[in-house]
C-alpha cells in the first residue's frame, strides 16, 4: 500500500446511541475511529447487531452522530448546512444491505436511477437517458431494463441497480452494506467482481461491511473488526 | 408512562382551547341570534334578551366569561330550552346516545370483524362476494334510507319491535341496527383486506408449521395483527357515534345528543353549541388516546413518545 | 303570531314551532247523548317535540303553547266554536270608550290548593313587561297602557302601567287605545298567570320540572321525560274539573313525518297531522280530516329592490302566478286559493267573515298579461330579460315542502313569462339577514295569525312594520291601517277591505293561498276543539269514545 | 413430451446465451402503463369501468333520451310509478324521474369526483407530511385533524354560504373541510411504516428532499390504503351533500343530485317507494362499481401482486 | 440399499407447483422427486428463486391456495401420503412430525407475540405440557440455540431481538417438539459463523440423539459440507443432480453445479483470485424454456439442450443427474471441479 496516498476519510472517536424509550439509551456505536485512504477498501467485520451498518449510516449522515467527527475530504460531515450536505451526498453513497427493500418497488429502474442526477441536476433530457444507459452497461445491465420495476429483476441485478443508483452522481466513496450477504452464491461473486472492476476504473474508495469473514477478506485492503459498538 | 400522560393531557386542554376559541368566534359570526323568530321582536325587547343572556358584552369579554364558566365545568344555560342547563342536557342526552352508539358499534364491531374474518378465509367464494355487497350497501344506502325502511318493515309489517321512542330494550333494536348497518359494511371491509394482509405474512406460515389449529391460528396470530386498521376506525366511529346519530334519532324519536348537535346550530343556540362541541371535542381526544394506548397494547413495536 | 313553517314540512325541527299535531273539528263539542264513555279516558298525542319553555310569559313556540294552554287557566277561554268563553274571570265590564276592562275573578284553585286572585294577574303581566324578564311576545301586552314604555325602559315603575288589581277578586285593565279583540286576546299564552308565590319559590328553576309549576288549567304536568314523553293528567282542582273528562294526556315528541304515520299506523297515536305524501292513502278514509288554517302564503316582492320597486315587473310575476293549479295539482289537500292577504275564518261585519266582505280582489293568473307587464316593466327598467334573469333569484327556505313550492312558481314563471330564475335555498337564519339586510328581490313567506281579527295581517305592511320584509310603504295604506286600528265597528273593516285592495292593487305581496291542516284521528276521539289562530288545539273538552 | 430424434446434430456444442437468457419475457412498460394493464386483466373491474363510464355518459345522454327537461312540471302526471311515458315514474311536482335522475347524476358523480379528489390530495399530503417528519410537527398536524373534527362542519357551512353564496364550489369545499382527516390518518399510519424502508433511507443518502421523498417514495407506496379510503369517500360525499340539500345548503333546486333525490324518495317511501328505489339503485351501482374499480386498482398497483 | 422401502421416512414424487397470478401460471415446481431416509440430512441447494422454498412448503403443505395449486405429484410421509391430507390432518404432522424453519427470520415470528409464548405453543399443543413445563422447556431451548440470559428474552418481543437472534428464535421453535423431520430453509443466512457452527452443531446433534431426518435448504456450500449426508441440486424448478456430499463436491457432473463450486470464495484459496460467477439469471417460470433450463447460461449448451429436458443418469447408486452431456453421443467436457481437486 502505497503510502503517499492520503486519507480521504476520517472518522474520530464516533458515537451513536439510540434512545430506547424511557431514557434508556442503547449505545449502537461507542467511539469508533478509523481513516481510509482514497482508492483503498475498508472491511468491516463483526458480530450481528455489533453496529457496523449505523457506524455506515452515520458516515453518510442518515443519523446525526451523538459525538464525535466524521472528516471527509477535510470538512466535518456533522456540521454541514443543507447546501454543503446536498454537495457532500454527491460525493459519499451507500449501497444497502437489502436489495429488496432499497429498491423503491413503484418506481422504473430509470427513476431509480435518475433520481440523483435530478436531484442534483447533472444532465437533463436526452444527456440524461443516455447517462442512465451507460450506468446500467457499466454494472452489466441492458438497456432493455430501464423501463422495469425492481421486481422483475432478480436478486442481484437489483444490487447492480442499487451499484448504479450510488455511481449515478459520481462520488467518490462509497458505503457498501452487507450488499452481498442476502444474495446467493452465484450473485455474490458477481456483485464482488463488479465492485472490484469499478474500483479499478473509477478509483473508488469502499467502507465494505459485512459479517462473512472470507468475502471480506477477498476484496479489503485493510479489515476492521467491531464488537459491541467499538472496534 | 406517567409523563407521557400528562404531557398528552396538556396538549388535549390546548387542543380543547383552539375549538373552544375557534368554535366561539365562528359561531358568532355566522347570522342569527338565539332569539330570531320567524316573527321579528321589536328591537328593545330583543335589547332585553341580549342583556338577560349577556349578549350585550363585547365578544371578547363573553369569550372570557366563557371560557371562566368552562374551566369551572359549567356549560350555562341553553338559550333554546330556556330553563335546562347545558350539562343537564347534555347529561340527560349523552347517555342514550352512548348506549344506542356502542351498542351499534359493537354490532358494528362483532359482526363488521367476524365477516370480514370469515369473508378473508374463503377469499373469491361465495361469502366473500356476500361480504362485499353488504359492504357496498352499506355504504351506498343512506342511513335514512335504512332506518325508514326498518321500521316499516320490522315496525309496522311485522311489528316484531316498537315502530320509535325510546325505553326498553327492545326499542333499541332497530336504530341499533339502522345506525350498526353501515358499521358492519364498513369495519367488514377493512377488516376482510387487513386479514387478507396479515394471512399472506410468514408469521401465519409459522403457526400453521407449527401444527396450531386453524381456530387457534386465526384467533391468536391473525386477528391481532389484522385489529390495527379496525382500532383506528372504530375510534374516530365511537367519538362520532356516541354523540348521536342526527337521522337516526330523528327517525325513531330517540331522545339522545344527535339531534342537538345540528339543532343548537340551526338555533343559534350558542351555549348549546359551545357546551356539544366541547363534549364531543373531549370525547374526540380520549378516544384517540385510547387507540394510541391501544396500538401500544396490540402491537409492541409501537411505542409511547 | 309566527310565520308557519310549512305545513307538514319535515323540516319543522329548524324552527320554534310545530303544528303538524292540529285540528279544528267543532262538530264534535256536541253533548254526549247516546254516547259511551271508554273506561279509559287516555288521549294519546304527539307534541312533536320537546317544549323548550314552560313559563307563559317568556314562551313563544306552539308545543310549550299546547302544554300551557292545558296547564294553566286565563281570564277567558276560547269555546270550541272559538267565541269567547269564560276562565277565571266569571263576568267582566268594558267601559264605553273600550279603554277600560274590568274583571271579576271567581273562586277558583291553584293545583296547590292555594286561591288565584288578580294579584296573581297583575304580578304575572307585569313580569312579562318588566325588561328583566325579557319575554319576546312582551309585545302581545303592549295594547296595554303604558306597557310599551315600561317594557323598552321609558319608564320604570310598574305601577305606571294600566294593570291592577283592585282587589283579590277584581282586576283593573286600561289600554292605550281601543282593542275590540283584546278580550280574546287574554287567553294568549303570554296574558295566562302564573302564581307569584312559585315564581318566589323556584325562581329560575319555575317550570323546569313537573314538580317545580304550579297549574290552574285542566290538567297537570304528570310525568316529563325531557325529549321523550310528556304526560298530562286531569287536575282536581281545576274550578270546571267536571267539564274534563280526559283522565290523561299521553304526549310524546316525534318529529319525523314517516315515523309519526308509522305510529299512528301501528296504533300508538290517537292522532297525528298528515304529511302531504300520506294524503293520497288517507284522504278518503273516514279518519281524515281536513281543515282551514288561518295562514297565508304569499310571494313577497323586495318593493326597494332595483327591479321589484318596478310596479309592472311585480304584477307580471303576480299574474304569472297560477296559485290555482299549484294547490289543486300540487298541494291536492284542501287548502284555499288566496284572494287576499287575510283568510277566511277572521271575523268581519254583517256576521260575515272579513274575508267575504272583501272578495277577490287579487290579479287573476293571465299569462298574457303578465307577459305585456314584464316587457313594460323591463322598458321602464331598461334592461334585457337577459339582463334580469342573471341577477334575480328566488329566495326560499329550506326542507322540502319550501323548495318544492319554490319550484312550481320558478316553472310557472318559467312558462308563463319566459323568464327562469334561479332559486336560492337556505337556512332560516341566513334568510332572515338576507330579509334584513334588504337583500333580496322576491321571497316565498308566509304568516299566521296571532289573535282573532283582520289586524293580525293587515298591519303587517304598515310603513316600517317590523314584519314588513318586503319594505312596501304606501301613505293611503298607512292611514288606512290607523284608522282600522283605532276606528271601531264597521269602519274598521271598511278600511282594512280598502287596505286589502291597495296590497293587490300594488302587490308588495302576492298571496298564494291558506294551507289546510290535515289530520287524522280515531273516530272515537272527540270534543278535540281547534282553532285558526293562537293556541290551535284545546284539549279541555276531549273525551275518549267506547271502542 | 415428445420426444425429438437424437442426432449427432443434436448434440453439437452452442455455447452459452446471456441475452437470450437475460431477457424477460414481457414488455417494458411504465408504472401507469402497467398498472393499466393488469387492470385490464382484471374482468371484475372492467366491468365495473365500464358501469362507470357509462353512468358518466348516461349523465349527459340520459336527459336527452326523454321528451322531457328535467324541471319540466307536468301536472296531470303527478306521483305516477313508472310507464312507458315515464321509465322511473314521476314526482310530486309531475317532473319524469328518469330525467331528474340522470341530472342528478352529473351533480353527484361531479360532486363525488372533485371533493374526493381534493380530500385525497389534501390528505395524502397532510397524512404524509404529518407521518414523515415525525416529533413535534405530527403531534401539531394530528391535534389540527381533531380541531378540524371538533368545530362544528355546520358553522364552517353556513359561513361559506354566507361568504361564498350557494353553489356547487361552496358544497365541494363544505365536504372536503372534513373528508380529508381521514385520509390523512390513514396515509400517516402508512407512512409511519413505511419511512423506515431502506429505499427511503437511500433516497435520503442521495440527497432527496422531504417533498421528493413524501411525493416519489412514500405516497405511491401507500396507494393500497389509499383506494380503499378513497371507496367510502365518495359515497360519504354524495350523502353528505344530500344532508346539506336537506338543511336547505345544498344544490340548489330545481337542479337535483342523486342524494337530494333518494333524500326526497325517503319521504314517499311508504306511498311511492319507486321514487327512493331508482336514485339509490343509480348511486348503489356506482358505488359497488367504484368498489370493485378500487379493489381492481389496489390489485393492479400492488407490487405484491405482480410478477 | 435393500432397507430403502422402511428407511425412506418422505418420499416427494413428481411434485408440479405452480401459482397462478395475473401474469400467467409461474411454474415454480416443475416435477421435483426425492427422498429422505430416517436420520438422514439432505441438503438442497440452488440460485436464488429456483423452487427450493416452494417445494419445502409443499411437503408442509403451507403453500398460500390460491394462487398456489398442486398439480401434480405425491408426499409420502412415514409411509402415509399425506399430499393427499386435509389441512386438519395436517395439523397432526405439523411440528409435531414435520417442523420447518422459515427463511426469513425478520417477518417469521408474530411481531404481537412474545417470543417465549411462540415457543410454548407447539410444546402444549403436541407435548400436552402445561403451562409451566413448557415456558421452562421454551427458556431451555433459546439457551440451546446459543442465545444469552434466556429467561429474560422470552419474555420480550421479536423486535427486541437482533436478527440473528429472531433467526434462533425460530429454530427453537421447530426444534421444540423433537420432530421426526426438520425442513430448514437457509436456517443460517443472518447468523455470523460462531452462531452459524453453534446451530449447525445443535442440529447434528438432534440428529444423531433422536434420528432425526433434516432438509437443508441453503446456498452455503460450508453449510452443507458440514451436515448433510446427501445434496439435491435445483434449478428452475427441477433436481438437475442429486448425490451425495462427495459426489456433489468431488465428482459433480451438472455444468451448473461447477457453476455453484466455483463461485464460492474460500478462505484457503489465494487472496487475489477472482471468483467465477454464473453469468445470467435462471429463465423465467412463467414460460420455462422447453429444454434443459440451464442451456441458456451453459458454457457446454448443445442443441439438443434447448430442445428437450434430458433424461435422468444415474451415475452411482445414489448419484444421478439430469444433463445431456451423459448421452453417449456428446462431446467430451472435462469436468473442471474433478481437475481442480483431484
Ligand atoms: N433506529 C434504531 N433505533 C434503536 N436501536 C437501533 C436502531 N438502529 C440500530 N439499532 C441498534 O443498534 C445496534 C447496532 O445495529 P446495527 O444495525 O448497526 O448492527 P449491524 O452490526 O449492522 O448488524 P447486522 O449484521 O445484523 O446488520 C443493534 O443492537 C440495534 O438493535
Ligand atoms: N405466492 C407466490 N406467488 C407467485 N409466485 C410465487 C409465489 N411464491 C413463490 N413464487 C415463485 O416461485 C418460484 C420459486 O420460489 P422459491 O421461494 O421456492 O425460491 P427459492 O428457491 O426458495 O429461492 P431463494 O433462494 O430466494 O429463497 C419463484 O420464481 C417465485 O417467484
Ligand atoms: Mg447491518
Ligand atoms: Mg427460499
Amino acid at each position: 500500500m502505497t503510502e503517499e496516498r492520503k486519507n480521504l476519510i476520517e472518522v474520530r472517536n464516533l458515537k451513536k446511541y439510540f434512545e430506547v424509550g424511557r431514557g434508556q439509551v442503547l449505545k449502537a456505536v461507542d467511539g469508533v475511529s478509523f481513516s481510509i485512504k482514497e482508492g483503498e477498501t475498508l472491511g468491516l467485520v463483526g458480530e450481528s447487531g455489533c453496529g457496523k451498518s449505523t457506524t455506515g449510516r452515520t458516515i453518510v449522515r442518515l443519523y446525526d452522530a451523538t459525538d464525535g467527527e466524521v472528516i471527509f475530504d477535510g470538512m466535518n460531515v456533522h456540521s454541514l448546512n443543507r447546501q454543503e450536505l446536498k454537495r457532500y451526498t454527491r460525493k459519499a453513497q451507500m449501497i444497502f444491505q437489502d436489495p429488496y427493500a432499497s429498491l423503491n418497488p413503484r418506481m422504473t429502474v430509470t427513476d431509480i436511477i435518475g433520481e440523483g442526477i435530478d436531484i442534483h441536476g447533472l444532465y437533463k433530457g436526452k444527456e440524461r437517458q443516455k447517462r442512465i444507459y451507460e450506468l446500467l452497461e457499466l454494472v452489466g445491465l441492458s438497456r432493455e431494463h430501464a423501463n422495469r420495476f425492481p421486481h422483475e429483476f432478480s436478486g442481484g441485478q437489483r444490487q447492480r441497480i442499487g451499484v448504479a443508483r450510488a455511481l449515478a452522481i459520481e462520488p467518490k466513496f462509497i458505503v457498501c452494506d452487507e450488499p452481498i450477504s442476502a444474495l446467493d452464491v452465484s450473485i455474490q461473486a458477481q456483485v464482488v467482481n463488479l465492485l472490484q472492476d469499478l474500483q479499478e476504473e473509477f478509483g473508488l474508495t469502499y467502507l465494505f461491511i459485512a459479517h462473512d469473514l472470507s468475502m471480506v477478506k477477498h476484496i479489503s485492503d485493510r479489515i476492521a473488526v467491531m464488537y459491541l459498538g467499538v472496534l | 408512562m406517567l409523563r407521557y400522560t400528562l404531557k398528552r393531557t396538556a396538549i388535549a386542554l390546548l387542543t380543547i382551547w383552539v375549538v373552544v376559541t375557534i368554535t366561539f368566534f365562528l359561531m358568532h359570526a355566522i347570522p342569527g341570534d338565539p332569539f330570531t323568530n320567524e316573527k321579528k321582536i321589536p328591537p328593545e325587547i330583543m335589547e332585553n334578551l341580549k342583556r338577560k343572556y349577556g349578549l350585550d358584552k363585547p365578544l371578547i369579554v363573553q369569550y372570557g366569561k366563557y371560557l371562566q364558566n368552562l374551566l369551572r365545568g359549567d356549560l350555562g344555560d341553553s338559550m333554546h330550552f330556556k330553563a335546562r342547563s347545558v350539562n343537564k342536557i347534555l347529561g340527560e342526552s349523552f347517555p342514550v346516545s352512548a348506549k344506542l352508539g356502542l351498542l351499534s358499534v359493537g354490532l358494528g364491531a362483532v359482526l363488521g370483524i367476524t365477516f370480514g374474518i370469515i369473508a378473508a378465509l374463503n377469499r373469491a367464494k361465495f361469502f366473500d362476494y356476500f361480504v362485499i355487497i353488504l359492504a357496498v350497501i352499506g355504504v351506498s344506502v343512506p342511513q335514512f334510507v335504512f332506518g325508514s325502511l326498518f321500521q316499516w318493515l320490522f315496525g309496522v309489517k311485522f311489528q316484531w319491535f316498537p315502530v320509535a321512542q325510546w325505553g326498553t330494550p327492545a326499542h333499541y333494536v332497530l336504530p341499533v341496527c339502522a345506525l350498526g348497518f353501515r358499521m358492519i359494511a364498513y369495519i367488514a371491509r377493512m377488516m376482510r383486506t387487513s386479514m387478507l394482509d396479515v394471512l399472506g405474512q410468514d408469521y401465519v406460515k409459522t403457526a400453521r408449521a407449527k401444527g396450531l389449529s386453524r381456530n387457534v391460528v386465526i384467533w391468536k396470530h391473525t386477528i391481532r395483527n389484522a385489529i390495527l386498521p379496525i382500532v383506528t376506525i372504530l375510534g374516530v366511529a365511537i367519538a362520532g357515534v356516541v354523540v348521536g346519530s342526527f337521522v337516526i334519532e330523528k327517525i325513531f324519536a330517540v331522545p339522545g345528543m344527535g339531534k342537538h348537535l345540528v339543532q343548537s346550530i340551526q338555533q343559534n343556540d350558542y351555549t348549546m353549541i359551545m357546551g356539544t362541541t366541547v363534549f364531543y371535542a373531549i370525547i374526540l381526544i380520549v378516544m384517540m388516546y385510547l387507540i394510541d394506548l391501544f396500538y401500544g397494547i396490540v402491537d409492541p413495536r409501537i411505542r409511547l413518545d | 303570531k309566527n310565520e308557519e313553517p310549512a305545513p307538514n314540512d319535515d323540516s319543522n325541527v329548524t324552527e320554534n314551532d310545530n303544528n303538524e299535531e292540529n285540528a279544528n273539528e267543532e262538530q264534535d263539542t256536541s253533548d254526549e247523548g247516546g254516547e259511551k264513555l271508554a273506561e279509559e279516558q287516555v288521549l294519546r298525542v304527539n307534541w312533536g317535540s320537546e317544549p323548550p319553555d314552560l313559563d307563559p310569559q317568556t314562551t313563544t313556540d306552539q308545543v310549550s303553547f299546547w302544554i300551557i294552554n292545558a296547564t294553566l287557566e286565563g281570564l277567558v277561554r276560547l269555546n270550541p266554536d272559538g267565541t269567547v268563553g269564560k276562565g277565571l274571570a266569571k263576568d267582566w265590564e268594558i267601559s264605553e270608550d273600550g279603554l277600560t276592562y274590568t274583571f271579576h275573578l271567581r273562586d277558583a284553585k291553584w293545583s296547590d290548593g292555594t286561591p288565584i286572585t288578580a294579584h296573581d294577574f297583575e304580578f304575572s303581566w307585569k313580569r312579562a313587561l318588566n325588561p328583566e324578564t325579557a319575554a319576546q311576545y312582551a309585545y302581545q301586552l303592549y295594547h296595554i297602557k303604558n306597557a310599551k314604555a315600561y317594557n323598552t325602559g321609558e319608564i320604570t315603575d310598574p305601577s305606571e302601567v294600566g294593570i291592577t288589581a283592585v282587589d283579590d277578586k277584581t282586576l283593573k285593565v286600561e289600554l292605550e287605545r281601543p282593542a275590540p279583540f283584546f278580550l280574546s286576546l287574554t287567553s294568549f299564552i303570554t296574558y295566562l298567570p302564573v302564581q307569584e308565590a312559585a315564581i318566589e319559590k323556584f325562581g329560575d328553576e319555575y317550570a323546569t320540572d313537573p314538580e317545580k309549576m304550579v297549574y290552574s288549567g285542566p290538567f297537570k304536568i304528570g310525568e316529563w321525560q325531557h325529549e321523550q314523553k310528556l304526560v298530562l293528567v286531569k287536575n282536581e282542582n281545576y274550578w270546571d274539573a267536571d267539564a274534563v273528562k280526559l283522565e290523561r294526556i299521553e304526549g310524546s315528541m316525534i318529529t319525523d313525518n314517516n315515523t309519526r304515520v308509522n305510529l299512528y299506523e301501528t296504533g300508538q297515536l290517537d292522532m297525528t297531522g298528515v304529511p302531504s305524501e300520506f294524503l293520497e292513502k288517507y284522504q278518503n278514509t273516514p279518519e281524515y280530516q281536513s281543515l282551514a288554517e288561518a295562514t297565508t302564503w304569499y310571494l313577497q316582492f323586495n318593493c326597494e329592490d332595483k327591479y321589484f320597486s318596478n310596479l309592472n315587473i311585480r304584477k307580471a310575476f303576480a299574474y304569472a302566478t297560477n296559485s290555482k293549479a299549484y294547490v289543486d295539482n300540487i298541494l291536492a289537500d284542501g287548502s284555499l286559493v288566496a284572494e287576499g292577504l287575510t283568510p277566511p275564518l277572521l271575523p268581519g261585519k254583517d256576521g260575515k267573515e272579513f274575508a267575504e266582505n272583501r272578495g277577490a280582489v287579487l290579479p287573476k293568473f293571465n299569462p298574457e298579461k303578465a307577459k305585456e307587464h314584464f316587457e313594460k316593466g323591463l322598458e321602464e327598467l331598461g334592461i334585457t330579460k337577459e339582463q334580469f334573469e342573471s341577477e334575480v333569484t328566488l329566495v326560499c327556505g329550506e326542507g322540502t315542502w319550501w323548495s318544492r313550492t319554490a319550484q312550481a312558481v320558478q316553472q310557472m314563471w318559467k312558462q308563463n313569462l319566459g323568464v327562469e330564475l334561479g332559486i336560492e335555498q337556505m337556512t332560516f337564519a341566513m334568510r332572515l339577514k338576507r330579509y334584513n339586510d334588504k337583500d333580496y328581490q322576491i321571497t316565498i313567506a308566509g304568516w299566521g295569525g296571532d289573535y282573532n281579527d283582520p289586524m293580525t295581517f293587515m298591519d303587517l305592511f304598515v310603513t316600517g312594520g317590523g314584519n314588513n320584509d318586503a319594505y312596501f310603504s304606501n301613505e293611503e295604506y298607512d292611514r288606512l291601517i290607523e284608522i282600522a286600528q283605532t276606528g271601531s265597528g264597521d269602519e274598521r273593516i271598511d278600511a282594512m277591505v280598502d287596505a286589502e285592495k291597495i296590497l293587490a292593487e300594488e302587490l308588495p305581496i302576492f298571496p298564494m293561498f291558506h294551507p289546510a291542516r290535515n289530520f287524522v284521528q280515531r273516530p272515537y276521539v272527540k270534543g278535540v276543539a281547534r282553532f285558526p289562530v293562537g293556541c290551535d288545539t284545546e284539549y279541555k273538552w276531549a273525551y275518549i269514545l267506547e271502542h | 413430451m415428445a420426444q425429438v430424434e437424437l442426432t449427432k446434430d443434436s448434440f453439437e456444442v452452442v455455447g452459452k446465451d446471456i441475452e437470450g437468457s437475460e431477457k424477460i419475457v414481457r414488455a417494458s412498460l411504465t408504472y401507469w402503463q402497467d398498472a393499466w394493464r393488469r387492470l385490464k386483466e382484471n374482468k371484475l373491474a372492467i366491468v365495473a369501468l365500464v358501469i362507470l363510464a357509462l353512468m358518466v355518459a348516461m349523465a349527459f345522454i340520459g336527459p336527452h333520451l326523454t321528451p322531457y327537461e328535467y324541471d319540466y312540471q307536468d301536472y296531470t302526471v303527478i306521483n305516477k310509478a313508472p310507464t312507458s311515458e315515464h321509465w322511473f315514474g314521476t314526482d310530486a311536482l309531475g317532473r319524469d324521474i328518469f330525467t331528474r335522475c340522470w341530472e342528478g347524476a352529473k351533480i353527484s358523480l361531479f360532486i363525488a369526483f372533485v371533493s374526493t379528489i381534493i380530500n385525497v390530495t389534501i390528505g395524502v399530503i397532510y397524512g404524509g407530511i404529518s407521518g414523515y417528519l415525525g416529533g413535534y410537527v405530527d403531534i401539531v398536524m394530528m391535534r389540527i385533524i381533531e380541531i378540524v373534527y371538533s368545530v362544528p362542519v355546520l358553522l364552517w357551512v353556513i359561513l361559506l354560504m354566507v361568504v361564498m353564496g350557494p353553489g356547487l364550489k361552496t358544497i365541494i369545499i363544505a365536504i372536503s373541510i372534513t373528508g380529508w382527516g381521514g385520509m390523512a390518518r390513514v396515509v400517516r399510519g402508512q407512512v409511519l411504516q413505511l419511512k423506515q424502508m431502506e429505499f427511503v433511507l437511500a433516497a435520503k443518502t442521495l440527497g432527496a428532499d422531504t417533498s421528493r421523498i413524501i411525493t416519489r417514495h412514500l405516497i405511491p407506496n401507500t396507494m393500497g390504503p389509499i383506494i380503499i379510503n378513497l371507496t367510502f369517500q365518495v359515497p360519504s360525499a354524495v350523502f353528505t351533500e344530500a344532508f346539506l340539500s336537506y338543511l336547505g345548503l345544498g344544490i340548489q333546486p330545481p337542479l337535483a343530485s342523486w342524494g337530494s333525490l333518494a333524500q326526497e324518495g325517503t319521504l314517499m317511501l311508504l306511498i311511492h317507494p319507486y321514487q327512493l328505489f331508482y336514485p339509490a339503485l343509480l348511486i348503489s351501482i356506482t358505488m359497488l362499481a367504484f368498489n370493485v374499480l378500487g379493489d381492481g386498482l389496489r390489485d393492479a398497483l400492488d407490487p405484491k401482486l405482480r410478477m | 440399499m435393500a432397507n430403502n422401502q422402511e428407511n425412506k421416512l418422505l418420499e416427494v414424487d413428481n411434485l408440479q407447483v405452480s401459482f397462478h397470478t395475473y401474469a400467467g401460471e409461474v411454474k415454480a415446481v416443475r416435477g421435483v422427486s426425492f427422498h429422505v431416509n430416517r436420520g438422514e440430512a439432505l441438503a438442497i441447494v440452488g440460485e436464488s428463486g429456483c423452487g427450493k422454498s416452494v417445494t419445502a412448503q409443499t411437503i408442509m403443505k403451507l403453500i398460500p391456495m390460491p394462487p398456489g395449486k398442486i398439480k401434480k405429484g405425491k408426499v409420502v410421509f412415514d409411509g402415509k401420503e399425506i399430499s393427499k391430507y386435509t389441512d386438519r390432518q395436517m395439523e397432526k404432522i405439523r411440528g409435531k412430525e414435520i417442523s420447518m424453519i422459515f427463511q426469513d427470520p425478520m417477518t417469521s415470528l408474530n411481531p404481537t407475540m412474545k417470543v417465549g409464548k411462540q415457543i410454548m405453543e407447539g410444546l402444549i399443543k403436541h407435548q400436552k405440557m402445561d403451562k409451566q413445563k413448557a415456558k421452562e422447556r421454551a427458556i431451555e431451548m433459546l439457551r440451546l440455540v446459543g442465545i444469552p440470559n434466556p429467561a429474560k428474552r422470552a419474555e420480550q418481543y421479536p423486535h427486541e431481538f437482533s436478527g440473528g437472534m429472531r433467526q434462533r428464535a425460530m429454530i427453537a421453535i421447530a426444534l421444540a417438539c423433537n420432530p421426526k423431520l426438520l425442513i430448514a430453509d437457509e436456517p443460517t443466512t443472518a447468523l455470523d459463523v460462531t452462531i452459524q457452527a453453534q446451530i449447525i452443531d445443535l442440529m447434528q446433534e438432534l440428529q444423531h440423539k433422536l434420528n432425526t431426518a433434516i432438509i437443508i435448504i441453503t446456498h452455503d456450500l460450508g453449510v452443507v459440507a458440514d451436515i448433510a449426508q446427501r445434496i439435491a441440486v435445483m434449478y428452475a424448478g427441477v433436481v438437475i443432480e442429486s448425490g451425495t456430499v462427495d459426489d456433489i463436491f468431488y465428482r459433480p457432473q451438472h455444468p451448473y453445479t461447477w457453476g455453484l463450486l466455483q463461485s464460492v470464495p474460500r478462505l484457503d484459496v489465494k487472496e487475489d483470485k477472482r471468483l467465477v460467477p454464473i453469468e445470467g439469471t435462471p429463465p423465467d417460470l412463467i414460460a420455462p424454456p422447453k429444454g434443459c433450463p440451464f442451456a441458456a447460461r451453459c458454457d457446454h449448451a448443445m442443441k439438443i439442450c434447448k430442445e428437450q429436458f434430458p433424461e435422468r443418469t444415474e451415475i452411482d447408486d445414489n448419484h444421478y443427474v439430469h444433463c445431456w452431456l451423459q448421452h453417449s453421443m456428446a462431446p467430451n467436457v472435462k469436468n473442471p471441479i474433478i481437475e481442480e481437486r483431484g
